[in-house]
């Protein structure tokens, strides 16, 4: 949990920090100083334009804070109402089918992986990261939906709910004061681990030239750029593959940290 | 295919790619994918280029020109088989050429617009008419439209190639290998290979990896140059030749910001041609400074008129009132085009010229935005078809260019003699460049990476074919 | 049960129904069209007019989609503009190429993953379970692609084991068959193992904490062999989901791996078709690859009431 | 001195990391065939010396001390686990409390007992299908021969909790662990487990180490009771020692809260705190009896004019009973309570009317199940000012009728009506009226609480549904805050700082705040503790009398209802099966459903008496 949440630190500050300052201009070209190894002057050392890797991983966890919030958000704005709403549907006898039309819709968006919708979107609009993050979100809207309902499920099953509605709660009211900060814990968990997951795939598409595109630097990129100097330059992709690898791995123990904390179980132990 | 032991390498070859043919069917899909393996090795033309770029006889064993530079006589060569067992005819090629008229799809099929009619007085002579008098007609039929069919080969044409040539397809896995098999009824001398394989390899350092663990024996056209360097050693040869291709910094000359010329002159200058090159695409390749490739016969080293020059580029920037607006450089998604994007865009933005890069992918979206809605004000791609100037610098073609003066240059010189036409060329070629019609970055390599002990490998590629009739084992 | 069957089979045949609107829908939404990229840089407007009446892409989108709907029901995916080809035996030729790719892979996986997430339980505090759980942690960091690259550089540009690339069919040569397989299997299985560890991991601890095997220990059983009499089946119950989840998007995920092993895989032929706005192949790959994620989830949705009898009773 | 079956000595837990022992210095002893209670508040350590004898301590608790076990040489504790894997289920075996969940849900019950003949090879492998019958039939499981098959989720609770005492004794342990097997079950099933423990443990002759929070349980199964109290042992003795000259404090609070037919001078139940006066269980039952009402009778002052409330329940139908005979004995009922008159032709506050609630199984795209008769024809009334209890085992249907009757619910025929609302056509307004009159505390104290509010939003709840404004809304919840004896920092605080006693205050005074009329109880005090028990009933009491409330009291426990209630309802499988006052359906049950559930509710007077 500590160690994910600095590693997570490490790459916001990492990407806060470019905004003000980095140590070269992203596109600042310099034929003769290319194909460098670490020094002082570039401390990760050069592209083969003579651009700073230090620079451009600094400009690539912006990219892939982006992805990640942009990816999660519209998940998160879209499939937790949906499981939500369907809970809610499903404990009105009458509303049951409702439950099931979305849950099945949900199911089918399952069908469509990430990667799918990716290879699909980047035709429709052309490949960039726009296309990318949205086409990732929408693939981790099920798994939303999918703990938000069972969340909400959960919440609405219990004794506080039924008091409430026995204190004469609406059931809009009951949504907000009580399901959502109950199933907040859930949900932000689902969401440190689909963040883990875009930026995965963010590195994958743009590994695939379907993610972000040039002249905009991004992790995925420049492992994909750096392939053809692996054996003669192979820190052009030791850089970028270290810094996906800690977001990733950032995101899932933090993750795995805010699971333990959420976790009903552990409540009941420190209760 | 597996190398093998020394015995079997001695006949057989496995050679990659970068294209790969969706079909195999040159006159209804275009592209190089599918002439770079058919042409000269299933498919044969009357005529073929050399490697210094002259014509050579090929099914024609010999060609007369009337005096009237109009009709053309050919003398077919005898023997010659199609690999359906058929005997190559005059009425094949008459067959086949009016049929480039008639059938084709692929837009090169232009290229016979000006023959007016096609005679057979006897089974192997061929009597062809022009309109009028033309210099690259001839030239042109070294191309896939001069490619010669059976009159019953072209029922599948997708998935079936019946030709004359030295070799026949075995078995053709769309999307990965093509195998191809000596014939044994070859008309012309035999190749030494028994078997090739051409694999394709959308990744460059996929194919520089099977190169490398032995899996196949030659790399056609490596697409990461950089690459090149890991094969400096006796174990294998790195061959850099020349091809049709031109990178094109290309312009949008009828519309938008480069309408204005100093716009146009500003790019000019601002671009640091060699280290394009350099950083680009590793120093392989040439500066050229045109649209004509050395190997053509009105080539001139142009690559003095536009010299880099920052400052003037700058003061141009300012001559044209541009402020800081962003023009549209749409990229389409290739390697070199990608890698090329980024170091112009930042020289360009040196001297105030900021591009808005937006990648395209290819060829699909590049060519319906681009290239057919001319949505674009500066784009880059390689010019790849041979002897394209007067086809990328006409008027309607995507770029925009003004072609009134040219075109009347052009159509002296086609007409004209042979020495007419190599110098009107040569002075549409100038007068292109001069009006900065767009940039001429480089002419794209043709780098080859093989083992060591392959021989005849074509150092320059000139026509759409690659030949592995003059391939053999050492 | 057969009426649960009966309701899982009409929820399969809606969601295919559904998922190929979705799926015709978006095609059309794709610009440049397969006439444009045939014919390329030289195309003049009319040419491209009458290539893609010849392709029927100027007939109405309802009627188009019946045509297609009903060939596919007749196992006829159609015929590509692209290729002249029919894109049936494409689709069961790559098909067959990622089938064997990611069932291998997710097997391998699972042998991997299930003896050391059991053992990372078992041993939860000592330092080879927590060495195993980190080292799960930072497989799951690690994109599958680097890890193909790595591979390919030690095992086959370093010490030649293995061919870096290709595929070769079983009938051509089951030695050569195996030999290709290694390394893009390897290269996948290995995260993917990564992940089914930490899963199997906290299935297995979750599972030692159940009363039932307090229950088993107290009969006589230790540790140890409780685990393996009572917990293990009970823990496959979410292993399996997991697995079921990570095969659905390994068909589609394996693409990286297809591209960099050259494999002839059903992601590749979908970029490929993609790229040829080879739209009658692209619509035909995304539905067979939608068919295959939902069979997936059926042969999960059946397997856990298989395992458990839970489920099969209230079904 | 015969060596003893077990010896702990000095044993003492402490769990890693942490400073004090959980468990102090505990040591006793038991002899073959001896039965043993071990009592004490939840927490007391009783499991954790339980699970030290089974080697089955939790990894992160270390022990210290000397365990040691008939049959093995050596400090169990040092033992490593393959050693106590021998020994367990062998000379030692454990029941435990959870009957849901102790049983892999996988694996037929048959196979799980011939498991544990295998491991010990006890029986030859031909003869253990037999053997397995034989146990089943051993400890009464019906239909032995198909109930092998059975996977545990086709068991009943009592079923599963049979199979495990199968299990224990399978191979003739020498000592037998049981640690609270029946707080899961039902009074009746409770009752039968008890029996067969008792039976089985005879029958060969093991020694008993019963662990319970229930003294009656105790009284009536073991010889001596062991009493723990915060990780200590704090007294041993007979049974008939301990309750009736208990020494130690916690044992006589605990004796005095856990006796619900005795009161304190003010009438109210003994607790912890006020347990010095009380004088021990009585012997006889109609004293205990007299003594009861007289409480009632002081507690209750103007609140026995229910006469009304029991109509001729005509329609009442149990099945094998004559519907007509629960309208006698309720008119009966009644007669006997004085000084009612004046409320005799008032209409009363709730009508329900032939109520059923049938609940479908899921149509469309869902699964299908059969449907569930809930509630099958109910017909009772209460009127204001009424005390009435509802009992009736797990599933009657309880919770689904005060459900119906908060508008919760709606039922599938009948009619139902509060005051003058009817609630099954009710408009929302009407409902929201009537739930501003009719407040529920629910059974679980840390479920009834939404754990993410602070107690002052809690209790305010249905303040801000009734729209009170802001600055009443505080005013009022302080109010309501110290009349359940809270002081006012809890306000700030979250529900998982507070004992469940606590807690349950919470839930009283986030009912009461609407001032209702009607207060409906689920089960309030089934989850609590003894001694927290009483605290929360005497709470209940003096607020019921305090804001005059009508009070519906929901319980499988008797002995509360008892306590509390006037009038009694009986229900089981969703109907009625018989009603009236109080003390005339416990002196004089109709119904053989009744008579069970009255017989099985542990008493510690009758369990006394027995064993004395
Ligand atoms: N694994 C553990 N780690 C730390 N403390 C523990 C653990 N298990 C039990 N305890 C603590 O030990 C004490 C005694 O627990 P134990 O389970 O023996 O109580 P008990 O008397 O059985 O209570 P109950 O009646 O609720 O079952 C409690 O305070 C509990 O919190
Ligand atoms: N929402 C529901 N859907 C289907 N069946 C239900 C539902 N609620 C209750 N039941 C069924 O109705 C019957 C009565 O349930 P109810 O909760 O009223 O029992 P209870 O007497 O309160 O039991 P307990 O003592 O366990 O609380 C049970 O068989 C239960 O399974
Ligand atoms: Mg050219
Ligand atoms: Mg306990």
């Amino acid at each position: 949990m500590i160690i994910g949440a600095c590693l997570v630190l490490l790459i916001l500050g990492l990407a806060l920090v470019s905004f003000i300052w980095t140590p070269y201009d992203p596109s600042e070209i310099d034929p003769a100083a290319r194909l460098q190894s670490g020094s002082l002057a570039h401390p990760f050392g050069t592209d083969r334009f003579g651009r700073d890797t230090l620079t451009w991983v600094m400009y690539g966890a912006r990219i892939t804070l982006l992805v990640g919030v942009v990816a999660v958000a519209i998940a998160q704005l879209i499939g937790t109402p949906i499981g939500i709403i369907a809970a809610l549907f499903a404990k009105q006898p009458w509303g049951v089918w409702i439950d099931a039309v979305i849950m099945r819709a949900n199911d089918i968006l399952l069908a469509f992986p990430a990667l799918l919708l990716a290879i699909i979107f980047a035709a429709v609009f052309s490949p960039g990261t726009g296309p990318a993050m949205i086409a990732v979100g929408i693939a981790a809207i099920p798994g939303f939906a999918r703990v938000a309902r069972s969340g909400t499920l959960q919440v609405l099953g219990s004794e506080y709910v039924r008091a409430a509605r026995a204190s004469n709660r609406r059931v809009p009211a009951i949504a907000a004061v009580h399901v959502l900060p109950n199933i907040a814990g859930m949900v932000i968990v689902q969401a440190s681990v689909a963040f883990a997951i875009s930026v995965l795939a963010e590195a994958g598409l743009s590994f695939l030239g379907l993610g972000t595109q040039a002249p905009v630097p991004s992790w995925g990129r420049m492992l994909q750029e750096s392939q053809q100097f692996l054996s003669t330059h192979p820190e052009l992709a030791l850089w970028p593959g270290v810094f996906i690898a800690l977001a990733v791995l950032g995101f899932n123990l933090l993750g795995d940290g805010l699971r333990d904390r959420f976790d009903p179980k552990m409540e009941a132990k420190r209760a | 295919s597996d190398s093998g032991d020394d015995a079997e390498q001695k006949d057989s070859m496995s050679v990659a790619f970068t294209a790969e043919p969706v079909n195999l069917d040159f006159t209804s899909t275009s592209g190089v994918a599918i002439p770079e393996a058919l042409m000269e090795n299933v498919y044969e033309s009357l005529v073929r280029l050399d490697g210094d770029g002259e014509i050579q006889p090929a099914l024609a064993k010999d060609w007369t020109l009337s005096d009237d530079r109009k009709t053309y006589t050919f003398q077919l060569q005898d023997g010659v088989k199609f690999s359906n067992g058929a005997d190559l005819t005059s009425e094949d090629v008459k067959f086949s050429y009016e049929r480039v008229q008639k059938d084709w799809k692929n837009a090169l099929k232009s290229k016979m617009d000006i023959v007016k009619s096609i005679d057979t007085p006897d089974d192997s002579t061929v009597t062809i008419e022009l309109k009028k008098p033309s210099n690259t007609w001839l030239f042109n039929l070294t191309s896939l439209v001069g490619a010669v069919f059976d009159t019953e080969g072209t029922k599948d044409l997708a998935n079936e190639a019946i030709g004359t040539g030295p070799f026949e397809i075995e078995k053709f896995t769309r999307g990965q290998t093509i195998d191809f098999a000596a014939r044994d009824d070859y008309w012309g001398e035999k190749p030494a290979l028994k078997t090739v394989q051409f694999k394709y390899f959308k990744d460059a350092v996929s194919a520089s990896n099977a190169l490398k663990s032995g899996e196949i024996d030659l790399v056609s056209n490596l697409q990461a140059p950089e690459l090149a360097g890991e094969f400096q050693s006796d174990d294998y040869q790195i061959v850099s030749g020349t091809t049709n291709g031109e990178v094109v910094l290309s312009m949008n000359n009828a519309d938008g910001i480069f309408k204005d010329k100093k716009a146009r002159e500003a790019v000019m200058y601002a671009i640091d041609r060699k280290a394009v090159l350099d950083t680009a695409w590793a120093g392989y390749g040439e500066l050229i400074g045109s649209m004509v490739p050395p190997t053509d016969p009105y080539y001139e080293d142009l690559t003095g008129v536009w010299k880099h020059d920052p400052e003037k580029a700058k003061q141009l920037v300012a001559d044209a009132g541009i402020k800081g607006e962003e023009f549209s450089f749409t990229v389409p998604n290739l390697p070199y085009a990608k890698a090329i994007s980024e170091i112009v865009s930042a020289q360009l933005e040196e001297v105030g010229l900021k591009a808005n890069i937006e990648t395209q992918e290819f060829p699909a979206v590049w060519l319906d935005k681009t290239f057919t809605e001319h949505d674009f004000d500066m784009s880059v791609i390689n010019h790849a078809e041979p002897r394209d100037i007067l086809t990328v610098f006409s008027n309607d073609y995507y770029i925009g260019y003004d072609d009134s003066t040219t075109k009347k240059i052009a159509e002296k010189a086609d007409t004209g003699t042979e020495e007419e036409y190599i110098s009107g060329m040569k002075e549409i070629a100038k007068t292109i460049t001069e009006d900065a019609a767009s940039d001429f970055l480089f002419l794209f390599p043709n780098l080859v990476i093989a083992k060591s002990d392959i021989e005849g490998i074509p150092a320059n590629r000139v026509s759409d074919a690659f030949k592995i009739a003059d391939l053999s084992w050492n | 049960m057969l009426n649960y069957a009966l309701s899982r089979a009409i929820q399969f045949a809606l969601s295919l129904l559904v998922a190929s609107v979705v799926v015709f829908a978006l095609m059309s939404l794709l610009p440049g069209n397969a006439a444009q990229v045939a014919l390329g840089t030289n195309a003049t407007p009319e040419a491209v007019a009458a290539l893609e009446a010849q392709y029927g892409l100027d007939r109405p989108p309802v009627i188009r989609y019946f045509d297609w709907v009903g060939g596919m029901l007749g196992g006829d995916f159609g015929t590509s503009y692209v290729t002249g080809a029919a894109i049936t035996p494409v689709i069961i030729d790559s098909v067959q190429v990622t089938a064997i790719l990611v069932i291998a892979a997710i097997l391998l996986s699972i042998l991997i993953a299930v003896p050391l997430g059991t053992f990372a339980a078992l041993e939860q505090r000592s330092w080879i379970g927590v060495t195993i759980s980190a080292a799960s942690q930072i497989g799951i960091a690690i994109p599958n692609f680097l890890a193909a690259i790595i591979l390919v550089i030690i095992f086959s540009l370093t010490l030649g084991w293995f061919p870096s690339q290709g595929w070769m069919a079983p009938v051509e040569g089951i030695g050569g068959f195996f030999l290709r397989l290694v390394l893009p299997v390897v290269s996948l299985a290995l995260v993917q193992a990564a992940i089914l560890t930490r899963y199997v991991r906290s299935a297995v601890l979750d599972v030692m904490r159940e009363d039932y095997i307090r229950t088993a220990r107290a009969k006589g059983l230790t540790r140890t062999k409780a685990l393996f009499a009572h917990g293990l089946r009970n823990a496959a119950i979410p292993v399996i989901t997991v697995a079921g989840v990570q095969l659905a998007t390994l068909l589609v995920g394996a693409v990286i791996i297809e591209q960099i092993f050259v494999l002839p895989g059903i992601g590749s032929e979908l970029v490929r078709a993609v790229a040829n706005r080879d739209l009658v192949a692209v619509q035909g790959i995304v539905m067979v690859l939608v068919l295959l994620v939902l069979i997936i989830n059926l042969i999960v949705d059946i397997l856990v009431p298989v395992v458990d009898p839970r489920i099969r009773n209230a079904a | 001195m015969p060596e003893n079956l077990l010896e702990v000595d000095g044993l003492t837990i402490t769990p890693a990391g942490a400073e004090t022992p959980v468990l102090h210095d505990v040591s006793l002893s038991l002899a073959p065939g001896e039965r043993v209670g071990l009592i004490g508040e939840s927490g007391s350590g009783k499991s954790l010396t339980a699970q030290s004898v089974m080697g089955l301590l939790p990894d992160e608790l270390h022990a210290r001390g000397h365990v040691q076990l008939q049959g093995h040489h050596g400090n169990l504790l040092d033992a490593n686990e393959k050693t106590l894997a021998g020994l367990r289920s062998d000379i030692v075996s454990m029941v435990f409390q959870e009957p849901m969940s102790a049983l892999n849900p996988l694996m037929r019950i048959g196979d799980q007992i011939a498991e544990v003949l295998r491991i010990h090879g006890k029986a030859p492998r031909a003869q253990i299908p037999a053997r397995v019958g034989a146990l089943l039939t051993d400890v009464r499981m019906p239909d032995p021969d198909s109930a092998r098959f059975a996977y545990p989720h086709q068991m009943s609770g009592g079923q599963r909790q049979r199979v495990m005492l199968a299990i224990a004794l399978a191979n003739s342990p020498q000592l037998l662990i049981c640690d609270e097997p029946t707080t899961a079950l039902d009074v009746t099933v409770q009752r039968h487990m008890l029996d067969l423990i008792a039976e089985r443990v005879a029958a060969v002759h093991a020694g008993l180490l019963f662990i319970t929070h229930d003294l009656a349980v105790v009284a009536g199964v073991c010889d001596r009771v062991i009493v723990m109290y915060q990780g200590r042992i704090v007294e041993t003795g007979t049974v008939t020692e301990i309750f009736t000259d208990p020494q130690h404090e916690y044992t006589r609070g605990l004796l005095a809260s856990s006796d619900l037919e005795a009161t304190d001078d003010n009438g109210r139940l003994f607790t912890l705190r006020t347990a010095l006066s009380y004088a021990g269980p009585v012997a006889s039952p109609g004293e205990a009896d007299s003594k009861a009402a007289h409480a009632g009778a002081a507690g209750e002052a103007g609140a026995t004019n229910q006469n009304d409330a029991r109509r001729p329940a005509g329609e009442v139908t149990a099945p094998g009973n004559t519907a007509h005979g629960n309208g006698a004995s309720g008119n009966v009922a009644t007669d006997d309570d004085g000084g009612a008159a004046s409320a005799k032709d008032s209409v009363p506050l709730i009508d329900v009317t032939d109520v059923t609630r049938v609940f479908k199984g899921r149509g469309l795209l869902g699964r299908r199940r059969a449907d569930v008769t809930a509630l099958g024809g109910v017909d009772f009334s209460v009127a204001a000012g009424e005390r009435l209890g509802i009992v009736g085992e797990s599933g009657s249907g309880k919770s689904t009728l005060l459900n119906i009757l908060s508008g919760l619910d709606r039922p599938t025929t009948g009619h139902v009506r509060v005051g003058d609302i009817r609630v099954e056509a009710a408009s929302s307004q009407a409902l929201r009226t009537l739930r501003e009159n009719l407040q529920i505390v629910f059974q679980d104290p840390f479920a009834s609480l939404d754990p993410r509010m602070r107690v002052a939003d809690i209790v305010a709840e249905p303040l801000i549904a009734a729209g009170v404004d802001k600055d009443e809304r505080m005013s009022r919840v302080e109010e309501m805050i110290a009349a359940v004896d809270l002081d006012a920092h809890s306000l700030g605080r979250y529900p998982h700082q507070f004992s469940g006693g606590q807690r349950q205050r919470i839930s009283i005074a986030r009912a009461l705040v609407t001032r209702p009329q009607i207060l409906i109880a689920d089960e309030p005090v089934s989850a609590l503790d003894v001694s927290v028990r009483a605290q929360v009933l005497n709470l209940l009491t003096d607020l019921v009398d305090d804001y005059a409330l009508t009070l519906l009291f929901v319980s499988h426990d008797l002995g509360v209802v008892k306590h509390l209630c006037s009038q009694l309802i009986v229900m089981k499988d969703g109907r009625i099966v018989e009603s009236g006052a109080t003390e005339d359906i416990y002196a004089n049950p109709q119904q053989e459903y009744t008579r069970k559930l009255i017989a099985a509710t542990p008493n510690l007077t009758d369990a006394l008496a027995s064993s004395g």
